[in-house]
């Protein structure tokens, strides 16, 4: 019980702390929106071609922000000694740090759900496709914050682990783009995604109970 | 370290503690190198001069007999990294430390190595020097998966600590290839349709086989060689405090 | 915290920064009622060593254990508590939230949050965002974190910088409390110390 | 087989002596590299240890 208090307390602490920052919110977001908005300029407008690509483009822009958003999970705490106290705590670090993932992707990645139906609109994708897209997001961004958390907790002590970051977690993002990409490919020619979506489900499910250990782990490395 | 042999666990034990290590792998040395040149040679020249002319590719199949073993090697060594890397985390013994970080140069080699040949293969037999095929595309990733490796050890200062972080690094990407790799395949044949298996015949004869694995066989042995001359310097490195370093260095300051 | 003898030692420790050795075959025992003070100039591993007794540093050889066990094994972590040169508080939170949390991650110690913030003369400044406290106020707050959570050791980096006379004799006395009560105090420090009637044990590194 | 047809590789012999070419090239780096960065270190220890002594 006390267990799931201290889980409770770090998710509540770290929402708080983005909304008193607020830019920790949007600023991921505005990067995401603004990457899309860059596609159609540099690619050009046809309708045909943007809709071909629009999965791709969705998901390689959820990605980078999702690549941005991460540097300033451990960050602060790393800088402030939260993160010393934060290990000395009795309880399983992984679940303190699962918390802090949590919180992570209520900040970054819910509002990624949010605003899907605005991408769809920019980008032409058509209606039936739409709630496969929230989908994949909905399964697809948890998994990139639980990656992406063993790649900053490896090098969040270092002075510039921003670049080898995503040297790091980006080729461990690649079943993600290739399964969510792919299942919003198929949605728009009306075939049936269930395949990719079951394996995004299992994908999740193991990267919940995988990846929190060696994120502690990580963690108690880099803070020495 | 229990259902090993008692010779095994004594040999270990031995290996485990650094000047031993040093001197067993010197005493080692040469023997590696005679077995790695006999095969190698024999290899290459059962695989050049023995093995008959492809029937369909003629001559540009003879690739093979680096590119395959290379693959497989690049898959090997990471599994061996991530297997030391293991040990290391978890018994904290300092020489899977170091053989899983003096690993990553010589697998991240051969990556490469299987990459640019199979690039070179490709020109002649597909007309392109890149195609995004499933192998190359899971080799492509791995060599990432390698350089992050390299890239996180030398990034941080404290090398007791790099070590941590490149095994969890390589038990993280050891569970993570085969999902991509399964990834990559399932999204190449959505993409193209398995055209482009020209390469793999469902069987190959044996005058190509042999080549082939006797190649593999040698490239172990080459991997052990260029680890192991890693690990003699990573070794010197960490171990530069201790008398067993200095009496060395004061004999070839002597000589 | 009076059941059973708690007891802290290392063996064998050393430590190597840089291929420099800071400290070798250093060897410690702390029992209840105890207090060890590290000595030494600047540099010398002081703050190294106070890390890797509390686990975020491996020693480079040697071994540390908590009533016989290696701590990593053990309940060291539900009896310790550590202040270093960051305080760990978030500075666009309150103090009272900063204390929730706190007091969420650990057991609760002797006394609640109310008490312990009087005892260091701060009531009154629950409500106050921890940007807006000045530096001995911060450090004051470290201290309140060592009362309201079970901790029998506290392992503490310097504990009286930026202070004022009135907030170290104030931490003094609250130190000699705690060892009088059973508690144990690892910790580094410039100004002279004055815990009468404390089992004071010295270790100096250089 | 004569030496000519054997460099010749079939018409292929670009392809294949640059693959056998770079394949030896990226072995042979990987061991000597080391090598020369352990000879270094040696020389960069007894230099210290001759420091250390005057």
């Amino acid at each position: 019980m006390s267990l799931l208090q201290a889980f409770l307390a770090i998710v509540r602490r770290d929402l708080v702390l983005a909304f008193r920052r607020r830019s920790e919110i949007a600023n991921p977001l505005l990067f995401f929106i603004l990457i899309i908005t860059l596609f159609p300029l540099g690619v050009g407008a046809q309708p045909k071609l943007l809709q071909a690509i629009a999965p791709g483009i969705i998901w390689v822009s959820a990605l980078l922000a999702a690549m941005l958003s991460l540097d300033g999970l451990f960050r602060s705490d790393f800088d402030d000694g939260s993160l010393e106290l934060l290990l000395l705590s009795p309880y399983p670090t992984s679940v303190l740090v699962l918390g802090k993932i949590t919180a992570h992707w209520l900040v970054t990645g819910l509002p990624l759900l949010l605003i899907a139906p605005l991408l769809a609109l920019l980008l032409g994708i058509s209606e039936r496709a739409l709630g496969t897209l929230l989908l994949t997001l909905l399964l697809g961004t948890p998994v990139l914050s639980l990656i992406g958390a063993i790649g900053v907790a490896l090098t969040v002590g270092l002075r510039r682990g921003g670049m080898l970051m995503s040297l790091l977690v980006l080729p461990l993002y690649v079943p993600v783009l290739i399964f969510a990409s792919s299942a919003v490919d198929m949605a728009t020619a009306g075939l049936p995604v269930s395949a990719q979506i079951n394996i995004m489900v299992s994908i999740l499910l193991l990267a919940l109970v995988l990846t929190p250990w060696p994120a502690a782990t990580a963690l108690k490395m880099s803070i020495n | 370290m229990f259902l090993v042999p008692g010779f095994i666990e004594r040999f270990l034990h031995r290996m485990a503690s650094p000047p031993h290590f040093y001197a067993i792998t010197e005493r080692l040395m040469p023997w590696l190198w005679g077995i790695f040149s006999l095969l190698l040679l024999s290899g290459l020249y059962s695989g050049l001069f023995l093995a008959p002319p492809d029937y369909q590719q003629g001559e540009s199949y003879r690739i093979i007999f680096i590119h395959v073993p290379s693959a497989w090697m690049s898959l090997f060594i990471y599994s061996v990294m991530a297997m030391a890397g293991a040990i290391a985390l978890v018994w904290r013994i300092k020489l899977a430390e170091v053989v899983a970080i003096s690993s990553a140069p010589v697998g991240a080699g051969f990556t490469f190595i299987a990459l640019v040949t199979g690039s070179l293969w490709g020109k002649p037999m597909w007309g392109t020097w890149w195609v995004w095929d499933a192998r190359l595309t899971s080799e492509l990733i791995l060599l990432f998966l390698y350089l992050g490796v390299i890239g996180l050890y030398n990034a941080i200062d404290d090398k007791r600590s790099a070590s941590r972080a490149v095994a969890i690094l390589a038990l993280v990407g050891v569970v993570n290839i085969p999902i991509i790799h399964y990834s990559v395949e399932w999204w190449s044949t959505l993409h193209q349709g398995p055209t482009v298996t020209k390469l793999d015949k469902p069987s190959i004869h044996v005058s190509m086989l042999i080549p082939l694995l006797i190649m593999a066989v040698a490239f172990k042995f080459y991997y052990l060689i260029a680890m192991l001359q890693r690990a003699k310097t990573e070794v010197l490195v960490r171990e530069q405090n201790a008398q067993w370093v200095k009496s060395m260095t004061e004999q070839e300051l002597a000589s | 915290m009076k059941t059973g003898a708690l007891c802290f030692s290392g063996t064998n420790l050393s430590c190597i920064r840089d291929d420099r050795v800071l400290f070798e075959q250093l060897n410690f025992t702390l029992q209840q009622g105890q207090a060890l003070l590290l000595e030494g100039k600047n540099g010398s591993g002081k703050t190294s060593l106070l890390r890797i007794l509390c686990g975020f540093r491996l020693p480079d050889s040697g071994s540390l254990s908590w009533c016989g066990a290696d701590i990593n094994g053990s309940e060291f972590y539900e009896h310790m508590a550590y202040v270093g040169h960051l305080d760990g508080f978030k500075k666009e939170l309150t103090v009272l939230e900063n204390l929730k949390v706190v007091k969420a991650l650990n057991q609760p110690g002797r006394f609640s949050i109310e008490q312990s913030l009087e005892k260091l003369q701060l009531a009154g400044y629950d409500d106050v965002l921890v940007q807006a406290l000045s530096a001995g106020q911060k450090r004051r707050l470290s201290i309140v974190r060592l009362l309201m959570t079970a901790s029998a050791l506290w392992i503490l980096d310097e504990p009286f910088t930026s202070l004022d006379r009135q907030g170290i004799a104030l931490t003094e006395t609250l130190m000699t409390e705690h060892c009088a009560n059973g508690g144990m105090i690892i910790l580094t420090s410039h100004h002279d110390l004055n815990l009468s009637g404390v089992d004071l044990q010295r270790i100096n590194l250089s | 087989m004569n030496w000519q047809a054997f460099f010749a590789m079939g018409g292929y012999a670009f392809y294949v002596w640059t693959a056998y070419g770079i394949t030896f090239l990226v072995l042979a780096l990987n061991v000597v590299i080391p090598m020369v960065q352990r000879r270094q270190f040696l020389r960069h220890l007894a230099m210290k240890q001759k420091r250390q002594r005057l």
